[in-house]
């Protein structure tokens, strides 16, 4: 044969058998190292089953042998591993991966093998692990826990992750629409041909490959005609319309606030060369629809019985998708199992195509739908008032031998005469529940509803509208009406459309007459054993009515808390197959009715979602922005060693080879001190304001005083947060009357730019300035060091570089070597220097130039650790450094920046509070340590005492610490208590070795204290 | 004295080979300069100075831009404009603008090389912008001289379509961050990642 | 109360598990107690089980307007550590840290305190300084805790990208050993169980609508249950912390915002540490039960709903994609939000109020699950003494006049 | 993912395009008078928020779309956004939530 003794021919019954599959031509692919066959159009599930295989995983607690149960998203029990290494994708339902040539897949959550594996010991003691079991033991000794927990972890988990990264892309992609819809079976398509013809801009999402939905597995007709072919010929409709988008793989993962929903697109899983064209695997749709109609079809739910869970037991719809669409055979022979009339059309399909089927077992006691009279006229025999009480198994309980089946009735035990009845399978159905999950998301609302047995939409106050199966409508022709008329009606609503409707304007449909359904939520077993047996609700962490009552027994008698005590529904399937019939066993043990125990909460996604489909195009050299200032490249040729710095890259050094970083920095340091040096500060933050009340402004937001600042002079400020703390600081320059050259600390630059427009867009409006950021206009160069005049008067220009005409602090505006330049004599080295701005596309070449006009002078480019040391040894602060977000400027020692005539600046009030203004507050000092040679570690603590151990107390830390190369020992600047007040001391700072370190406390500049260097 | 040596935010790209199976094109324009204007559309000495100096009026809806001869104008925000002109007239033009602009409450400064232009054009231009901003480029208001500030691939930048002949859009990015948007743009334009959105289709199977 | 043990629970295996008690009562509330708490989160229950087991005082119950358990205590990623910059800090979270190790055995609950090592890596120098500036102030305080360098977080967490040419190169992590998770529900059963077994009426559905006070004191209180008399009332309920001292007329430095986190679906073990990326924004660790636990951050503006936004999701996930590159694969099964109360300073507030009788334990914001055995050691104890407890007293109100914050964002640590 | 829309430039667009400043109307106390600041009162400026559960007034800013700062009054629990309003305007008249938060400066430019 076939190698798939399970596939159906295709023309058996009414020529529907198999209607997705192509059968000529084979595709091969593995299972747990197995080879095996299968057709275009099959998923890994169908094709498992026309091979015979039953078996394809182990549960999750109790390593129970388990089998396919669903045929889409809801499947809980088939989960299986795709793909190898880098590609490797644990935990797919094996209903929903489309088959693709050379595709490998692997079972889970066994060992050494699915069949034999040692985990079913679990199953043996599972009378000692009922929920919630480790709460109540594993405490024993104290210590033991982590001892425990680490054979815990093990067992638990279901697949593995991958071993190596993924080498596949993804990438998100954001769209807009009128009406979003959401599911694209007949009620979705329905909805979308009426929006559509209205004039909205529509998309339709569907995550299986096809659309239709149930279409093929329903019964009704549509215009007298099976489904399918009105689906057909809808589909062609919409795809030729120029406002619609049709989109399959494509799962609603999440509906958000204000009708934004995210989907998931699978480009290419189901035929993975695609990837080698560029295609990412997948991509994440970022959706804002004006309207979305939520078609997402009804899930069906299983019956509770003993031993529901084996391989073999499936639901009903199931049965007939795998038989009509698939061509394969769920069994050699049937039962099924049911308390309503839809699964009567199983049987009928299951007959058509001659699958044998042993009995319909209907729990109601007079059945009467027009399915039912055409079951009974087919001839198929239908037991009523009875019910499944139990399997029998063989091969360890991996395949069903028979059933036993017993009288039922509701809330009783089971009495009467049992039978058994041979089959391998049973079809079952305990109704449907509308897939409520994304009107739920952000804000819907379910009610009750006694002849559905389940939840149904109610009310939401977004513009989310639910049709179809997804809101309890089964019937076909109230379904269509239903969906047509929304899709009309939300279009009006997005696009304010006029377009007349008529009756006629939709398709009309029949489909039998149902009977009522009678609610199932637990189906004692019989015997003497009937305790011992497991009745599964949530197959996938195996959780057993027992535990629900167990639960409920022991006092968690909230939904939330048996859901979270038991686990219940909080499996990779999220309790799809699993929460009504929980709440129905919870209705006996909680003796509540169902819509007073409730819900639980209804989370995104709606299915799995991928993370690399999250992180989007946002990966690998993508992963956050970096921000590269003009003469970059030259950064990279001159082998600079890159830090991060807000989103900048800026050279922390630049090691000659065989350097060392501490030997480049020291390098570059002394090259400033005696010669020259050059720095790229083209990050520094730029602002230029102007307006007549600009000096006003500089007034109010920094604590000293702008407004007597002449033209063509600069002032370094201090700015405060309005809780009176160091914000950021830099120099700002006159350049006219109302026009001001603001500087700010690279990190501050977008903030301080905001800072400014807040104050005066919403506390100071009536001031007239007008800010402009231009950090990224100007590139900015500091040029430090005594040859620094040298180099720039080397270059051509219309600029007076000499002491007396550019004097420090003041700026000038002229041409070096052709370049407009801004040039600026300001110091943060305490060296003679300059800095020199020109537009940024001339950066690159002026910072050749200059390079070039320092050859002789011995110039060489420092990095930011430099510039750090350079500082820290003239005692001046870095925002961020010296200051933490707790630090005032009195702190630092800079009271003479903190103005004390005027009323009010930003953060001036605050800086009286109490607290802020106590004395012995920790105070900036240097410090020296005993031994020169010893760096104190960054952010070392002193101590008021020494001790032999902790906890001591603790006066003050190290803010800056370095070699410095400048006076050939350590120096250090520390925010000590009342420090000040301490010049002289000695204080101990216990390191992490053991060692302590003594400094002395003193002032904290370190070299040339009375700035003649700079002033040359 | 040297010649200037002008290098754009992306001229060291410029040797790099694009990749062949792009579904739009990509360039940089280095030869626009910037001016940053701000005023007051409420003080008509304002309008009047900048109009007479820029040639054209300043564009006052909200997402449009105007364009005479060789200079336009796109609006940024109420009291805010960018003008571009070719590089080289920026100075003048400049000058033009201050004196003309004389005492008002106003303020025009030269931001020319703040930024550069990413010039996406080609059929499949909107979609490969849309993979970075969830601004919808396939609204009817999208019509040449439409432009808008927004966020592309987590970068501030300003858009303005250009034409449609083909569709063309430029994508003002600030110049620390060209080598990024480049590179990202690059990530998403591939033929083979290409995203149809609306229009006829392929009916999908059944 | 049943002891728990493996004997108990084989003996009652025979019999199916069906002679288990409930763990704690569903009790009618009486018309007075001599203290109520507002709140069942861990919190307001180990508040309960402090005050009945350290003062004595047992006539007391625990109002919660809806599961016990199920506020931001049932929906936080429980990560505990107390590796924290500032002195007050320091000391609350290592209390609570050190009570985390004998819980368990103290509640006779396996609360699966599991001390497997929070690693905090840096990423910039400046946050190796920040970092570095925190050990020394943890190794004198006491804390345990150590910097380690590359090589060891990769020994650590095998599945971190320790590339040097990535976006962020780990420059080394700020490690606390004895640093870890709990199970969150746990936490909170196993307070309620035990505060039940010593008379506390926990009383849950039952929602505080009215604050009574005469003279500057507090009465009672009126609940969607009726009116309940007391002279002590403390407040403990995190995002909702405005809207009951509102009901007292007492105005707070809070704002509820919502916190997010997801996991991803089970699998083996692939990260047995705690790590925590500051410069990226995003944290993992993975449950017992084989899911990435993942903390989102907040949506930046009030909210009330429990839901955020995906922004704050897509973010987190980006980040810790690059930071666990196997991960790209795997996928998100849900998320959710908490509402946070966040207060100014970021830091909690354990404080007495003018209104006599009126105490509030909130503004543990995004990282109050640490802190629970702590916290409710030290209200507790200054509830019942009516004064604050040493420990809690930084963590007063009076903070916020004279302006003496306790700022730990100057730790380059978000405080999870 | 919120939708807000500018009310002074009509932009659109998600909440990624705009920036939450906070509760709106908070008067600070220093600039109107610098000298008699009491403490209560910085701390209220700085610390005491509305938080209401329910309608609250906000500011907001148009990041992505004219840079400019405008009010907003949203539900905080449905999220929803009520209304807009000018910067510099005082609180609409609509019924406020919180007595609190009616506490609307009078002064020139009430924007904060
Ligand atoms: C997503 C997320 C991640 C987090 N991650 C961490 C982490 O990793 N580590 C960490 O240490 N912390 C973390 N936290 C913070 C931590 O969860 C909280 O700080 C802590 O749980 C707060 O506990 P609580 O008892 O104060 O509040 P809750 O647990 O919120 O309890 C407050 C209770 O008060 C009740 N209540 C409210 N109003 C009333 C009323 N009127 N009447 C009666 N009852 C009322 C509520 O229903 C609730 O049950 C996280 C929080 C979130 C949301
Ligand atoms: N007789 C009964 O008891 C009964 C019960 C339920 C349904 N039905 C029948 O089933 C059919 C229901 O039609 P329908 O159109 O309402 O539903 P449908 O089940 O045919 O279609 C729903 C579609 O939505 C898709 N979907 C669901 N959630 C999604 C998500 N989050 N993202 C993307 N796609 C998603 C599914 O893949 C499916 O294709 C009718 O024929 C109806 O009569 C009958
Ligand atoms: C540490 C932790 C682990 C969790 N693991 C799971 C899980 O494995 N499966 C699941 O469905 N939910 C899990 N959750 C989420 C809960 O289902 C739930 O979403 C969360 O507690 C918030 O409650 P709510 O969604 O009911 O509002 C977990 C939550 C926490 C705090
Ligand atoms: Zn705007």
């Amino acid at each position: 044969m076939s190698g798939q003794p399970y596939r159906l021919p295709a023309n058996v019954g009414s020529g529907t058998t198999g209607r997705i599959l192509d059968r000529s031509r084979r595709i091969a692919f593995s299972f747990d190292g197995k080879s095996l066959s299968g057709h275009p159009g099959d998923t890994v599930a169908s094709a498992l089953f026309a091979n015979g295989i039953r078996l394809v995983g182990r549960s999750f607690k109790y390593h129970r042998p388990r089998g396919v149960i669903g045929s889409g998203a809801d499947e809980p029990n088939a989960l299986i591993s795709v793909g190898e290494s880098g590609r490797h994708e644990p935990n797919q339902r094996a209903t929903q991966v489309e088959l693709y040539d050379g595709l490998v897949s692997k079972s889970q959550n066994n060992w050494p093998n699915l069949k034999f594996d040692i985990g079913q010991i679990n199953s043996k003691f599972s009378r000692l692990i009922p929920a919630g079991f480790y709460y109540k033991t594993f405490m024993w000794p104290q210590s033991a826990w982590m001892f425990y927990e680490h054979f815990i972890r093990n067992a638990a988990g279901l697949g593995t992750a991958a071993s190596e990264p993924d080498p596949d892309t993804y990438e998100h992609m954001h769209a807009t629409c009128d009406v979003l819809v959401v599911g694209g079976g007949v009620a979705g398509l329905a909805a979308a041909q009426s929006a559509a013809a209205a004039g909205a801009r529509v998309m339709v999402v569907d995550e299986c490959a096809r659309l239709g939905g149930l279409a093929d597995s329903s019964s009704g007709l549509i215009e007298s005609s099976p489904q399918t072919e009105w689906v057909q010929s809808t589909v062609s409709t919409l795809a030729a319309a120029e406002n619609v988008h049709l989109m399959t793989r494509t799962i609603a993962a999440g509906h958000y606030h204000h009708n934004w929903c995210l989907l998931l697109e699978r480009v290419t899983d189901h035929d993975p060369s695609l990837a080698i064209q560029g295609a990412p695997r997948h991509r994440l749709w970022k959706v804002r629809a004006n309207q979305i109609v939520m078609a997402t079809g009804a899930l069906e739910r299983p019956l509770t019985f003993a031993n529901n869970d084996r391989p073999g037991v499936l639901l009903a719809s199931a049965a007939r998708i795998y038989v009509n669409r698939y061509g394969v055979s769920p069994g050699r022979r049937g039962v099924v199992f049911t308390n309503n009339d839809d699964a009567y059309q199983t049987a009928l399909d299951l007959t058509r195509a001659g699958v044998p089927l042993a009995r319909v077992v209907d729990v109601r006691t007079d059945p009467r739908g027009e399915l039912v009279e055409e079951a009974r006229a087919a001839g198929i025999e239908v037991v009523t008032g009875m019910a499944v009480t139990n399997v029998d198994t063989v091969a360890a309980g991996a395949k069903i031998q028979s059933v036993k089946v017993a009288p039922y009735k509701a809330g009783s035990r089971i009495g009467g005469r049992e039978e058994r009845i041979e089959c391998d399978f049973v079809a079952v159905s305990g109704g449907w529940n509308p897939a409520v999950h994304l009107y739920c998301h952000t804000s819907g609302k379910v009610k009750f509803d006694e002849d559905l047995q389940s939840f149904k939409p109610d009310r939401s106050f977004d513009q989310i509208t639910p049709v179809g199966a997804a809101n309890g409508t089964y019937d076909l022709d109230g379904l269509i009406s239903e969906a047509s008329n929304t899709g009309a009606a939300v279009a009006k609503k997005a696009v304010g459309s006029k377009v007349k409707r008529s009756k006629s304007d939709r398709p009309l449909a029949s489909s039998p007459k149902a009977g009522k359904l009678e609610p199932v939520w637990f189906v004692p077993a019989t015997g003497a054993l009937n305790e011992g047996n497991k009745h599964f609700v949530d197959f996938q962490n195996d959780v057993t009515a027992a535990d629900l009552e167990l639960a409920a027994r022991e006092g968690y008698r909230s939904v939330e808390h048996i859901k979270r005590y038991t686990t219940l529904g909080m499996a990779t399937d999220q309790g799809k197959t699993s929460n009504i019939n929980a709440l129905g066993v919870l209705t006996g043990a909680l003796q509540s009715a169902i819509p007073q125990i409730g819900t639980t909460t209804f989370r995104p996604p709606y299915t799995p979602i991928s993370f690399g489909a999250i992180a989007g195009t946002n990966a690998g050299n993508r992963f956050l922005v970096v921000r590269r200032t003009p003469p970059y490249e030259w950064h990279c040729e001159n082998r600079a060693d890159f830090e991060p710095i807000g989103q900048w890259r800026r050279p922390y050094c630049y090691p000659k080879p065989g350097d060392s970083r501490h030997d480049a920095i020291n390098r570059e340091i002394l090259s400033v001190r005696n010669e020259v040096g050059l720095l790229d500060a083209s990050t520094l933050g730029k602002i230029e304001l102007k307006g007549p009340d600009a000096a006003k402004l500089l007034d109010r937001v920094y604590t000293n005083t702008f407004s007597t600042l002449k033209v063509g002079k600069g002032r370094y400020g201090l700015m405060l947060n309005e809780e009176g703390f160091l914000m950021d600081d830099g120099v700002t320059v006159r350049l006219a009357d109302d026009h001001f050259l603001m500087h700010t600390t690279s990190g501050g630059a977008d903030r301080i730019a905001g800072w400014l427009e807040e104050w005066l867009q919403t506390e100071w409006s009536d001031l007239k300035v007008y800010v402009t950021p231009v950090t990224e206009q100007w590139a900015q160069f500091a040029i430090a060091g005594p040859n620094a005049r040298n180099v720039l008067e080397n270059l051509d220009g219309d600029i007076d570089f000499s002491a007396d005409s550019f004097e420090f602090m003041s700026m000038k505006v002229g041409r070096l070597t052709g370049y407009p330049v801004r040039a600026f004599r300001i110091s943060f080295s305490g060296e003679l220097s300059y800095e020199i701005a020109t537009p940024s596309n001339f950066g690159h070449s002026l910072w050749l130039a200059l390079l070039e006009a320092g050859e002789n002078h011995g110039i060489q480019a420092y990095g930011t650790e430099a510039l750090h040391v350079l500082r820290a040894e003239k005692g001046f602060i870095v925002v961020g450094d010296e200051s933490d977000g707790t630090v005032t400027p009195l702190d630092l020692g800079l009271g003479w920046a903190v103005s004390k005539k005027k009323d009010d600046y930003i953060g001036k009030r605050s800086l009286e509070r109490a607290y802020l203004a106590a004395p012995k507050r920790k105070q900036l000092v240097g410090l020296l340590t005993q031994d020169p040679q010893e760096v104190l570690p960054d952010g070392a603590y002193a101590v008021a005492e020494l001790k032999d151990k902790p906890p001591m107390e603790m006066i003050g830390q190290v803010t800056s610490a370095y070699w410095s190369p400048t006076v050939g020992r350590s120096i250090a600047m520390a925010l000590i208590k009342d420090g000040r007040n301490r010049l002289g001391d000695v204080v101990d700072f216990p390191l992490d070795n053991g060692k302590v370190v003594k400094a002395t406390i003193v002032d904290p500049v370190f070299y040339d204290k009375e700035g003649a260097k700079q002033n040359v | 004295m040297s010649d200037l040596q002008f290098r754009s935010a992306l001229s060291h790209r410029r040797d790099e080979d694009l990749p062949m199976d792009l579904c739009v094109s990509l360039d940089e324009v280095s030869d626009r300069a910037m001016i940053d204007l701000r005023g007051s559309l409420d003080d008509p000495k304002f309008v009047a100075a900048a109009t007479a100096a820029l040639g054209v009026a300043l564009p006052a809806q909200p997402r449009s831009s105007s364009v005479k001869g060789d200079i336009t104008v796109l609006w940024m925000s109420v009291d805010q404009w960018l003008v571009t002109t070719p590089r080289g007239s920026e100075q003048a033009l400049l000058s033009k603008l201050v004196k003309r602009l004389g005492n008002t409450f106003s303020f025009a400064c030269d931001v020319s090389d703040a930024r550069t232009i990413i010039r996406v054009s080609g059929g499949d231009a909107r979609s490969v912008l849309m993979k970075g901003t969830s601004v919808d480029l396939q609204s009817p208001v999208v019509k040449p001289g439409w432009v808008r500030r927004l966020l592309f691939a987590e970068v501030a930048a300003a858009c303005q379509f250009v034409h449609s002949d083909p569709d063309t859009f430029d994508v003002y990015v600030f110049r620390s961050y060209a080598d990024y948007v480049w590179e990202w743009l690059l990530a998403v334009a591939r033929k083979g990642a290409r995203v149809q959105l609306y229009g006829k289709q392929e009916p999908p199977l059944v | 109360m049943k002891r728990y043990s493996i004997f108990s629970l084989a003996r009652n295996a025979a019999n199916y598990h069906k002679d288990w008690g409930p763990v704690w009562r569903s009790p009618e509330p009486k018309a007075e107690y001599d203290a109520v708490i507002v709140g069942a989160g861990g919190h307001g229950l180990a508040t309960a089980y402090y005050l009945a087991k350290n003062h004595n005082m047992t006539n007391i119950a625990v109002l919660e307007k809806g599961w016990l358990g199920g506020g931001n205590t049932g929906r936080n990623t429980t990560i505990i550590r107390s590796n924290y910059l500032q002195d007050e800090s320091m000391a609350i979270y290592e209390l609570a840290r050190s009570l985390y190790e004998n819980l368990s055995q103290e509640l006779n609950y396996n609360v699966m305190f599991s001390p497997r090592g929070v690693l905090m890596l840096c990423q910039t120098e400046h946050e190796l300084r920040a970092f570095k500036r925190t050990s020394h102030a943890n190794r004198l305080a006491g804390t345990e805790a150590r910097m380690i360098d590359r090589a060891e977080v990769k020994r650590l967490c095998p599945i971190i990208n320790d590339r040097d040419d990535c976006r962020y190169p780990i420059l080394g992590a700020y490690y606390q050993p004895r640093g870890g998770t709990a199970r969150h529900d746990a936490i909170a059963w196993g307070y309620a169980r035990g505060a039940d077994a010593m008379g506390v009426d926990i009383i849950q559905n039952c929602e505080v609508v009215g604050i009574d006070q005469n003279a500057g004191r507090i009465t009672g209180v009126r609940t969607s249950r009726g009116e309940i008399k007391t002279t002590k009332l403390a407040v403990v309920v995190a995002g909702s912390t405005t809207q009951l001292m509102d009901m007292a007329g007492v105005r707070m430095p809070i704002e509820s915002v919502s916190l997010q986190a997801l996991v991803s679906e089970p699998i083996k073990p692939v990260i047995d540490v705690v790590v925590m990326a500051n410069t990226v924004h995003g944290y993992m660790s993975q449950s017992d039960k084989g899911e990435l636990v993942i903390g989102g951050g907040a949506d930046p503006y009030n909210n009330f709903s429990q839901r955020g936004s995906f922004p704050a999701v897509e973010h987190t996930v980006t980040a810790l994609v690059e930071t666990f590159p196997i991960i790209s694969r795997l996928r998100m099964l849900r998320q959710w939000g908490g509402t946070v109360d966040m207060t100014g300073d970021r830091s909690p507030i354990i404080s007495m109020t003018d209104i006599g009788g009126l105490f509030v334990n909130c503004g543990w914001g995004t990282g109050g699950f640490k802190a629970i055995p702590g916290s409710g050691w030290a209200f507790a104890d200054t509830i019942a003494n009516d004064r604050p407890h040493p420990i809690a007293a930084p963590f007063s109100l009076n903070r916020y006049m004279i302006g003496h914050s306790i700022d730990e964002s100057v730790a380059a640590a978000v405080a999870h | 993912m919120l939708m807000i829309t500018c009310p002074v430039c009509g932009a659109e667009g998600d909440e990624t395009d705009f920036h939450c400043g906070g509760q709106a109307h908070i008067s600070r106390p220093a600039s109107t008078d610098p000298h008699n600041v009491s403490d209560d009162a910085q701390r209220d400026y700085l610390y005491i928020r509305n938080n209401p559960k329910g309608l609250h007034r906000e500011m907001w800013m148009c990041a992505r779309g004219c840079g400019k700062w405008f009010h907003a009054e949203r539900d905080t629990v449905t999220l929803e956004f009520k209304s807009y309003y000018g910067i510099t305007e005082s609180a609409p008249p609509s019924s406020s939530p919180n007595p609190a938060a009616s506490k609307t400066t009078k002064k020139k430019s009430a924007g904060r």
